[in-house]
């Protein structure tokens, strides 16, 4: 999930530390989207079994899947975006 | 806010830009969160199919379209009543 | 939105710039607030074109009016009550 | 907590107040933010209506009061639970 | 609130100060969720009087009640497999 | 990230590790208050019915386990690609 951060060069130090720190925010917050978003989806909140059933899982699995592919889908947009708007990389979305 | 002097208002620029970087991460996983919720809503399969994908791309124009403008109507709002002075707590 | 923040006196210049930092925190919390209830109340969620419609365009500049004069009540009303509680001003609320 | 030194218990107290003023304020923004979207459904006019207006006004007393309430028992319930020992982890 | 913090010896000053206040903010976080669901599960979004009624207050009451036995079946139940799986205490929810 | 010194890793790690028993936190309560919201329903008695205890045992494993599989399945994907190198940004 690190496509936010292009590869502008010569950081301090400090700031390598806190590029890296974000990303792993960006991560740790699609992870809680795709957690909530995918539960909400899969899982079946009158809980007569404790066990994941079978459609459950499988549920989950593709869940994960498109959620992926659906951020993919919404960056490139941007970049593309970002790219027709500004011209060069190095920016928020360039590559 | 008017009265800080023009260090305090970088160091105040400082702080926020951390904050911007973050809110615009936030917006954007927002983004893609409530397309995914408005517009995926079968199992099936493991990839999007067709339909689902170009409504998460009209999903992403629209709801885009929709803060910008949203935004600047603020920002009018905002303008409007720090001029009347409005502003309660003023 | 700076209606919390009362004009104390004598402040160091980190409660000043800690101050307005809140003040800016308390803004872009609303904006993100104003965002999540209008887009919900207007954007039709079919998504059937990637362009806001007339009806839509609308609703959202309406929904802007509408979310500053609620803030505006509340924001009074709040004010009132503490003032017929505490008495004297320079308090969240003080005028 | 109790074995924190006076020392130590200030400079938690001074944390503390930051959050305090943080947490008032989203008290408060999403107190805003509820009965905006409880009470206004309509969108022909710029202005709310006297109904919505009213509505808004009813909200904050009676979310006010609510919060006040759930207040007090959970800071009952959490005296109580202290008191017999049932926190886990302890 | 405070059962997610087992009883680790000799902190330093700042680890002490640090537990305190993840211990406070965990219960200040519980207790936004709880002002949420209590709200939500009683509260009449039509607001025709501005004060409770008395099944408001009420429903209030025992929400509150049962968050917290919930808090505790859940606390308990996470402790109890944490043991099964690790052993010894002193862990995240050891006793 | 990889092209950090051993010293900025060391210390990227100290912030992460806050960061985690945070996270860890949020987790929790959230699991307390997603299985309070889906199976107490009912508020004629201030006890939970042994019907609401049961159904709240069976939404934590339920939900524990689902996040245990989209985690590992997140990890995949995440590996996979970078490996492709579909990352954009990168």
């Amino acid at each position: 999930m690190s496509f936010l951060f292009g590869g502008k060069p010569q950081l301090s130090s400090e700031q390598k530390i806190a590029q890296a720190e974000a990303e792993i925010d960006m991560m740790s917050d699609m992870y809680a989207r795709l957690i909530s978003s995918c539960s909400k989806k899969c899982i079946d909140t009158s809980y007569r079994e404790a066990d994941l059933n079978k459609g459950e899982s499988v549920c989950l699995d593709r869940c994960v899947s498109k959620f992926f592919e659906v951020n993919l889908k919404v960056s490139e947009k941007m970049q593309g975006e970002a790219q027709a708007r500004g011209g060069g990389g190095g920016g928020m979305f360039g590559a | 806010m008017d009265s800080l002097t023009q260090a305090e208002q970088r160091e105040l620029q400082n702080r926020m830009e951390k904050k911007q970087m973050k809110e615009f991460m936030n917006m954007y996983s927002n983004l893609v969160q409530q397309c995914f919720n408005d517009c995926v809503n079968g199992f099936e399969s493991k990839s999007l199919t067709s339909r689902e994908e170009s409504c998460v791309m009209r999903c992403v124009d629209k709801r885009m379209k929709g803060s910008e403008r949203l935004g600047t109507r603020f920002q009018e709002q905002n303008a409007a009543m720090a001029q009347s002075g409005t502003l309660p707590g003023r």
